[in-house]
């Protein structure tokens, strides 16, 4: 169903877009953390884009867990090893495979949110990474137990993932930086979630332009 | 953005050279890392001690390395954590045989990092142990958020578990005097103007000709609120009145006192806001054994000041007179 | 004006208390004075050393006294000489029955009452010298001026006398050696912004986002000249350049190096610019044999840096290096 | 012809207009100096004041000695020991007189510039007290010496010592802080100069009203 090929335009995707999104997610970041997470993200993916080359012909499980390496030595901060730990956990489930399936899919997303989970002892409603990807996560699990295709399943996500954003705005931040803000954090989105949104947003794009 | 500066990305790599070129008597840099060490080290038989986090803190931490502190310190980006990578680097490069205790400031990144070096220390077979500073009283404290900030307070636990380590203790015994020194050490900042992170090149945060911050971190975010500048006195003793609130102190129990500017705030202010906290604490009857005046823990070129208390007891008071020697805290 | 301070009219005096308060074990200060001298002072027999000026430069110069450096310090209100009869107090304050020698910068203001105070003194059968520091290379110096500032390199001068007077050296001694260090250093500062004292309550000067001041004092004055903001490595060879061109060395030769913050600036900018200022020296040959980066001698908050050279030879190495102990500068 | 109770007038009035133009004088300094001949000669001023009252029926050599020890021990910088020395070396000319005349007022000019040059090493032409003070005494002598009375001298001598604060704004100052600025400290006037000149105005606007 999806070969290593869309995996690659994918995370090419996903770095070109966060790299354009650089000073909008540091100055979400602004609002309510320390102005870096567009940076930080920005370097990760810019390093994981040189890395890609050597593993463009590779399985799925090597090329994710290069990104999640990549992005674990050299993002530093909480959403270095939070994303990193997300690709390491999600590269488990393809270990060796060039082609992947729906319920491949699933698990993936699965075991990264477990992942994000355990490393950051956090959950939904936190304000966090996980109130995009929590809600982005069931609604391609969801669409695929509808018979939709991976297309459908992906804008499902991209705007279940948006709505997490917009969820984060009404809450107050129970982990990372944020949390520290209290009452203050309410009426601002999670740059992490956010980034999140993002990197949903870029499957789907490559996904409609396949 | 008014900084000396050279390329934005640039600033820990050109400031990690102008520490050991002004300390070399004092530190080196472990090769292709962030990680500076004590120039011997790593130091045979002795408990070492690890600390780091995103740099803009400076002393901390790398100016605490040295006799009776840190062995290492680990420099992240501008109050970015290092990664787990630079972590692991900075415990093999002090490990000395005897385990290695990482000392953490409470956030999610610097907490998550250092613990996925310790793992994959442990997996090398290296004993290492840590604690996790979070003597900020800014923050509420509950199970359900990630708990308070680790700030200033922080240098009392370099200068105690440093000295514990000095006397040779073990890692037990080195990890248990550190966490009763953050047991017993309260923080409690306010700030007049937000700083600049040189990558972004914007104020942290926007602030009127007439208004400070009250409760904030080391890392430019706003505070829990927002108030009239007040006067100096005024301003300690409404830090010092967060701090006791949250503290278990009796008439004539006995303190160390650390006035800490956070980086553009000059020493006379400093020392004005200790009159006061002095003063007070004279008030209640709280014997202040030690008083700590200067720029510690620092949040870049931000104006402004914290102040921590830390409880005493025998123990501590001894380990806090013992000797130090590093580039910003020097003690015969 | 952002300030963490009571009344505007008030601060030297809350200052001075905050500073005894914070270190009780090295100063006590001379009532109905602002002078502020060593907790065991007078120290029978020894040279004694009196410096101050105006305040606002802490920890310059009660921060330096202390075993190995002054004897006693003068404070005058922000910017301002202290009277002769303030200084005059001091003398006495401090006289072992040695002599005193008067670190005097060179400023009309404190030349006059330091010399007003010094002939009072005489009055009274105190034997007493004075050296006038005049480090500042941007002013021209003529015979027709009242010559260059003194600036940050007081610090050495504070450093070596005071070596000296602690081993014993009589007072002609110590003068020669405190002259001989007059003569070896130089300085020069530049700054990216203004500073405001706190009785006027406006910055000293008006300065746009891209500009600096170039060779500036230490009181908030403007600079020689004002230029759009250059990198760290530009202003540190802009900086050395004009005190090499001032200076006597050759290839080979050993000299102190200060990084001196001018209170508002971050440590981080300090190293920075210590990277660049180390590199260079390195290049001409010029042998660093100590450097010294932090805040010495501020001026209130401004943010900037100034570079201070100091030929060295085997005398002033020793005396260099010999243990000092004092709030600001300690040396084990 | 002159008596102390002019004295006591003529030295309040000083104290008011200082204190009247003290930010004025702040604001002079700070172009070219630290900021603070203002806020200095204020604080200098009103301790005069308080003290005048004790002195109030002593001779004019009393009075202007305690003016010049009050200004030597609470000014400081660079005006207080050179206003300290200038009312010091004009009190010696007129010791234990109750009256005085034209000729000790002339000598008490020349006593004052005098000390201020000792002290300060400085001479006309070097951008401070001396541009106004110079002028006004030159003035002051010849007008009597035309047979003009105070009223006359002390009109000139204002207009000669705002002359001279007008020549300090053309040249360069060679000496105190101002000095340091080289040639940037053309084209502005030199807070001593004008604090001199607001005094001799003190003293022409009581010999007017009087
Ligand atoms: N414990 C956690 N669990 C999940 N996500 C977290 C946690 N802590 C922080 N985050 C996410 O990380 C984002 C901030 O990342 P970033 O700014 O790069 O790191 P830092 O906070 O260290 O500066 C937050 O917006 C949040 O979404
Ligand atoms: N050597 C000197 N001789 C005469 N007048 C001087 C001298 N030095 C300074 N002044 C005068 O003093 C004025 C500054 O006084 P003030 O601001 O009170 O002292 P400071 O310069 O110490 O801050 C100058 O404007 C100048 O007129
Ligand atoms: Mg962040
Ligand atoms: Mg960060
Ligand atoms: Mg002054
Ligand atoms: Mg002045």
């Amino acid at each position: 169903m999806a070969n290593t090929q869309l995996l690659i335009k994918i995370i090419r995707r996903m770095g070109e877009k966060i790299i354009e999104n650089k000073d909008f997610l540091t100055e979400l970041d602004r609002a309510i953390g320390d102005s870096d997470h567009g940076i930080n993200m920005s370097k990760g993916f810019q390093t994981v884009n040189n890395k890609l080359e050597e593993v463009e012909d590779k399985d799925w499980g090597t090329i994710l867990k290069t990104v999640a390496m990549t992005l674990l030595s050299n993002v530093g901060g909480a959403s270095g090893p939070l994303y990193g730990t997300a690709f390491l956990r999600a590269s488990t489930v393809v270990h060796g495979k060039t082609e992947i399936c729906q319920q491949d899919v699933i698990h993936l997303f699965e075991k990264a949110i477990e992942g994000i989970k355990t490393r950051g002892k956090s959950d939904k409603g936190d304000k966090t990474i996980l109130d995009a990807l929590i809600p982005a996560s069931n609604a391609i699990k969801e669409a695929y137990q509808q018979g939709e295709d991976s297309k459908t399943a992906f804008k499902r996500a991209e705007k279940a993932a948006l709505e997490g954003v917009e969820y984060t705005k009404t809450i107050i931040a129970k982990k990372g930086r944020a949390s520290y803000l209290g009452e203050r954090s309410i009426g601002h989105q999670d740059p992490g979630a956010t980034s999140t949104y993002i990197m949903i947003q870029s499957i789907r794009e490559i996904l409609e332009e396949d | 953005m008014k900084k000396i500066i050279n390329k934005t990305e640039n600033v820990v790599e050109d400031m990690l050279q102008g520490m050991v070129k002004a300390h070399p008597e004092y530190l080196k840099r472990i090769s292709e890392s962030n990680v500076l060490v004590r120039k011997k080290s790593p130091v045979k038989g002795k408990v070492a001690l690890l600390s780091g986090g995103g740099s803009g803190h400076e002393p901390a931490h790398g100016g605490f390395v040295g006799l009776g502190m840190l062995d290492g310190a680990v420099a992240g980006e501008v109050f970015t954590s290092p990664t787990a990578e630079e972590v692991l680097k900075g415990i093999k490069a002090v490990d000395g045989g005897a385990g290695v205790l990482l000392i953490i400031k409470n956030y999610s990144g610097d907490v998550m990092n250092f613990e996925m070096a310790a793992e994959l220390a442990q997996m090398e077979d290296i004993s290492i142990e840590q604690v996790i500073v979070n003597d900020d009283v800014a923050v509420e404290d509950s199970t359900y958020t990630i708990g308070r900030r680790g700030i200033a307070g922080t240098i009392f636990v370099h200068k105690i578990a440093g000295a514990a380590a000095e006397k040779g203790w073990n890692l037990e015994n080195v990890k248990r005097v550190a966490q009763k020194t953050i047991k017993n050490v309260r923080t409690m900042g306010m700030s007049l103007s937000p700083c600049i992170v040189p990558s972004s090149g914007k104020p942290s945060f926007e602030i009127e000709e007439d208004e400070m911050e009250f409760g904030l971190g080391i890392h430019g975010e706003p505070g829990i609120r927002r108030e009239k500048i007040k006067s100096a006195d005024e301003i300690a003793d409404a830090l010092l009145d967060n701090i006791l609130k949250d503290m278990d102190l009796a008439k004539g129990d006995e303190v160390a006192l650390l006035v800490n500017g956070l980086g553009g705030t000059p020493l006379m202010e400093l020392y004005i806001v200790n009159k006061e906290a002095n003063n007070l604490l004279k008030e209640k009857e709280v014997k202040v054994y030690k008083t700590m005046v200067g720029n510690y823990m620092t949040s870049l070129e931000m104006k402004g000041v914290s102040l921590s208390l830390l409880k005493l007891d025998e123990e501590l008071k001894k380990l806090l007179d013992s000797k130090a020697d590093t580039p910003a805290f020097k003690q015969l």
